[in-house]
């Protein structure tokens, strides 16, 4: 076992992994950037070491100052937590180079991964089902309507070249693919100057669904269920669960053997996670693998009891998996939220800032993995995820209710968060009937908030303790608005743009 | 005590007096009798006629909420007897009007320059925090008079960041 | 199902039930006394009602005056939690009496397991084993040579009108019999007047392991595993666990079963604990059953993935158990520490006080039940449990490393408590091989305490660590010890004696 | 800044300065280099070398600890340019000794009332919190001077109850 791990990330992945590190006996190695001095990562590390500014280019995707690092201190090995350098191939090598163990498939996996069509072959040789249709540009129209027929209606054509939706157009019966076809021909020519379309079977209301597995160095390899990941905003995803409302046990066998195909065709190793899209009848496909850790790791934690960074660290050391496939019991239902800085009033715009007031939730069935404190000031620079709520339950029913409950404990005063949009979904009637699918937040999100939830006579409270507050605890005049407080204008905010996701962190 | 409370935009008369260890209430004339704790900084309990509210209180550089539950309340919050007048921000709104960060950030564009003519709603700069990028717009037609933040300018939020008149 | 229940309770115990009701969608009504305004159940609760001064006598235990809350507030049950009314039968009687659901056993099954006389001959009769030896007085020496060789030796003479180790003799071989009763017999009659003896299999070692049971009122009943709860110390529990390191599939089927058969002959409903003192080799005898919901049930709701205050409720409100014992399933392992406001280096002395500052873990495998929060006063008046930090893993040894990592997160500043006993006991190789008995804790207390986990250079770092305080967070020096800081003066303080334990909170 | 600093009974003089954004200290005249920065009240975080400690301040009324990781450190902080000076309670120490209750609690029994001759370690009175009894006994023999709380009086941690002479 390693004696001293270096972990190459920040926020509540970093504590995440130190924690474990600490339960394992191991020297934690935390590092960081001008802005993270006093972030939890470094308050409850072993060792600390800064390595450099804000900008993640040059402090948590910096390459060689990381290794740098790891050398000055005798780490042993790296982990690379999620986003940041944790799908970086070339940094898997750069540690093998430097004689340090990197937490995570070979670098060589996550280039066959990484690569669409390379990986797409690879699958399609292990027989690992794709979405139907042609791989390749369709000949002629005759093609078209006997690709169609075989798979089914409805089909999507799609532009060989393409991107953004042009191009494309969705074909619900026989009757409309010949006119389809030539419309998406001549705007997949107008756009791209390349007019080769090809055709693949169009999932209604698709569901996003992944599989948990995990491989040894000795060649074992086992999976661990499935996340359903359905609920999603701008393709982040924002609450995950398992089990899936929809996977029965026989489903979960299947995609599960699948996922464990996936990994050893990659000659995987290490915790990995293999995506699916589902239909609504259980039907699935592959869509990519995640060569690394997931935001969303806990809830196979707690279906499973097992500790995903523990066994991460134990096979990266040699370690052979601990337990077969037969030994893993899946029990109870588990479900997180990801506590983002951002302003569901205002379009989910960012709000990093200092945190006045933090009451954070605890007691049964629930887990609370935070990179936050209270009189910490959220950095402007990095990925607005301050926390995970995750709830645990006998079923999905108990599970709801205690994320409820805990939400309701949970206050993070001086910056805006995402905490009313959980109770929001967690008390939809769609949503506790578990009729999910990728398109079900922006539904939702189109509905006015409504007023359901708030208590009568709650503004009546609220100026009865204003005049209290004033009395028992007063503050400094210029600490708080008796002006105006049309500072946060509603007028003035609007139009964000996402402008990178080169970390991904939201991705998964 | 006598207060004017301004709760999410609605004025409220607002007379405390304690009463045996409690509090007796006028709220625009009505009277409610209420027990009232400070558990912990910021955290207020309150009980009336046994129902049990916890609110909170949120400071943020640009403004003050109360949270009853999971609801919160814009508060504004004044002590009639203070000098202080409302006349000095009144004339602000009606004449130059503030654009004020709603947020930390870092100033990626200034889009409209001192002396520039803007529409209202007319993007004035751009600032850039958690690589979400958000134009803030004119609050009213007229001319950008100043502007407070150079681009690359780190801003806090409720920094003023131009002025429009 | 219940809309509204009444918790006569308070601290730890009150903010867990008051959870359950809001997990469940009922509302929960909080009962206070005069030092208990600001306390954190009644910040928790969705009512909350005044019911005397600070003595429990004249609150807490104060039955005329919760069921008239009861009756005021509309509340259709009430939960007693543990220790208070709990065990009182009579007030049990009283709910029924006023038409609200008492959530536990009838007055009747907990009349009668009060009674140690009528639950020892119900039990007997039901074939539930007790420890061997003779239930009634000794009539000679012959007897007692005959029933000492039937149960072998060691055996344990005690005095039938006894206490307190009056008239007790341990005797190890037949030789020293006959002069063991005869000085028994004589102490018996000098000390109660009574020169009755009768004559017990001294158990070497013992354990102290109990069973959990749960049943409804429709006669199913089931067993959900042991707890081992050997670590007391004044016959006071400290840390609990389960799986106890004892017990085998076997041993805890034949425990469990045994555990049913009790409940079932005192026509037992609700939640309930049957405990057994176990001896090295796996043997165990009835002690006692605990007519209410235990301290230490996370444990078991953790390793079960059930949550026992919901199926309280769901059973007092008439249903069904939602399971048949095959379906549970135990899996993992779990540790309860119950931090106490005491003082671990001045004789373990009660430490109330205001809570200066509060670092509270999370993450990974831990749960933190607690009643307390940062600037509450602990107040003087009741038991000192201010909460439960539980830990969960996939073994024992993941579980005490979780633990371990969690004490090193957690602090309360401004009182005393015992976390420095768990840091202890969790590093100590004899606990940790499983080597537990209800001596092993003070055995280890008679041992010096160790430098072993001090850090080198501690006391520099605390040094320069109190200059940059001094510069960067400066305080008032009437708040803290400029002069000398004689206060806490070890000299002042000794000889405390426990007076009363009419709650019996620490028992169980 | 310097400062005499007072670990677990042992002195020792502290030299701060602050250096390119970090400490530069001088304890005993051993020169050590550190990046400290106050997380949160009552709580830094120290870097020394590399290796991290998060160190807790802790205040009661009677006195001020500092725990290292697990490790607890009582402590007393003076700047030798301060005019007060130790004389005074050093006298204290010689002369009237004063008994205080150890943490709150309320006084139960008076064993030795005022001009009562009492030997060092006798039982002067009985306080009773969380259902246990402290016998306070007194810090040295002579005449008990004054009883400064009366039997059913609520007492605080730090509080005099009475001075033995």
């Amino acid at each position: 076992m390693f004696k001293k791990i270096l972990i190459a990330n920040r926020g509540e992945i970093a504590v995440r992994v130190i924690r474990a590190c600490r339960e394992l006996g191991i020297t934690s190695v935390a590092v960081y950037s001008d802005v993270d001095r006093a972030s939890l990562h470094v308050r409850k590390a072993d060792e600390a070491y800064y390595i450099g500014p804000a900008a993640a280019s040059e402090s948590y995707l910096n390459i060689a100052e990381i290794l740098d690092v790891a050398r000055r201190s005798g780490a042993e090995a790296i982990h690379p937590g999620y986003g940041f350098l944790s799908e970086n191939a070339k940094f898997a090598q750069a540690c093998v180079d430097s004689g340090i163990k990197f937490i995570g498939p070979t670098a060589a996996a996550m280039e066959m991964m990484g690569s669409k069509t390379r990986a797409r072959q690879r699958m399609e040789q292990a027989g690992v089902p794709f979405v139907p249709g042609t791989s390749r540009a369709l000949e002629s129209f005759d093609e078209a309507e006997q690709v169609a027929a075989r798979i089914g209606y409805p089909v999507m054509l799609k532009a060989a070249a393409g991107g953004g939706g042009k191009g494309m157009r969705l074909v619900g019966s026989p009757d409309d693919l010949e006119s389809a076809l030539e419309a998406a021909r001549s705007e997949a020519q107008r756009s791209f100057g390349d007019s080769e379309v090809y055709l693949e079977k169009y999932i209604v209301n698709p569901r996003h669904i992944e599989m948990q597995i995990l491989g040894d160095e000795q060649g074992n390899c086992v999976w661990l269920g499935e996340r359903e990941c359905s609920i999603q905003r701008r393709h982040q995803k924002v609450l995950e669960e398992s089990p899936s409302p929809l996977v029965d046990p026989d489903m979960r066998r299947r995609m599960g053997e699948i996922a464990v195909r996936v990994a050893r065709a990659a000659d995987y190793t290490n915790a990995g996670t293999v995506e699916f899209l589902s239909d609504q009848e259980k039907n699935f496909y592959f869509l990519e693998m995640n060569t690394r850790l997931q935001v969303e790791h806990p809830v196979t934690e707690l279906i499973t009891g097992l500790d995903l960074v523990h066994l991460q660290i134990r096979i990266a050391s040699g370690e052979k998996l601990p337990f077969t496939q037969e030994q893993v019991q899946i029990r109870g239902h588990a479900m997180e939220c990801r506590i983002y800085a951002e302003d569901p009033d205002n379009h989910y715009f960012p709000s990093p800032g200092k945190i006045t007031l933090l009451l954070a939730p605890s007691g049964p069935g629930i887990r609370h993995d935070s990179g936050i404190y209270e009189g910490w000031t959220v950095p402007i620079d990095y990925d607005p995820l301050l926390a995970k709520l995750i709830g645990y339950g006998t079923d999905r029913k108990q599970t709801i209710g205690r994320l409820l409950r805990a939400l309701n404990e949970y206050f993070v005063g001086g910056i805006k968060t995402n905490l009313s949009l959980f109770r929001r979904i967690l008390n939809d009637p769609d949503f506790q009937a578990g009729n999910l699918d990728t398109g079900y937040l922006d539904r939702l999100l189109a509905l006015s908030a409504g007023t359901a939830s708030a208590p009568a006579g709650g503004s009546e409270i609220a100026a009865v303790a204003a005049g209290l507050f004033a009395v028992l605890e007063p503050i400094a005049p210029s600490s708080h608005g008796t002006s105006s407080h049309g500072g946060g204008d509603r007028n003035g905010t609007s139009s964000w743009k996402r402008t990178a996701r080169a970390e991904g962190l939201r991705s998964g | 005590m006598t207060y004017e409370v301004t709760i999410d935009g609605k004025s409220h008369r607002l007379e405390l007096e304690r009463a045996d260890g409690l509090w007796q209430c006028r709220l625009d004339g009505r009277q409610i009798r209420l027990d009232a704790v400070l558990t912990r900084r910021d955290v207020l309990s309150v009980l009336i006629d046994g129902k049990a509210y916890e609110v909170k209180r949120e400071r943020t550089p640009t403004d003050m909420h109360l949270w009853v539950g999971a609801e919160r309340f814009a508060v504004e919050l004044r002590d009639p007897r203070s000098l202080r007048s409302r006349k000095g921000s009144a004339a602000d709104e009606r004449g130059a009007k503030k654009l004020v960060a709603p947020m930390p950030g870092r100033v990626v564009r200034v889009l409209a320059p001192a002396q520039t003519e803007v529409e209202a709603g007319q993007g004035v700069m751009v600032v850039e925090a958690m690589k979400m990028q958000n134009e803030l717009k004119s609050p009213k037609k007229g001319v950008v008079q100043k502007v407070l933040a150079a681009e690359g300018a780190a801003v806090n939020a409720g920094d003023v960041l131009a002025i429009v008149e």
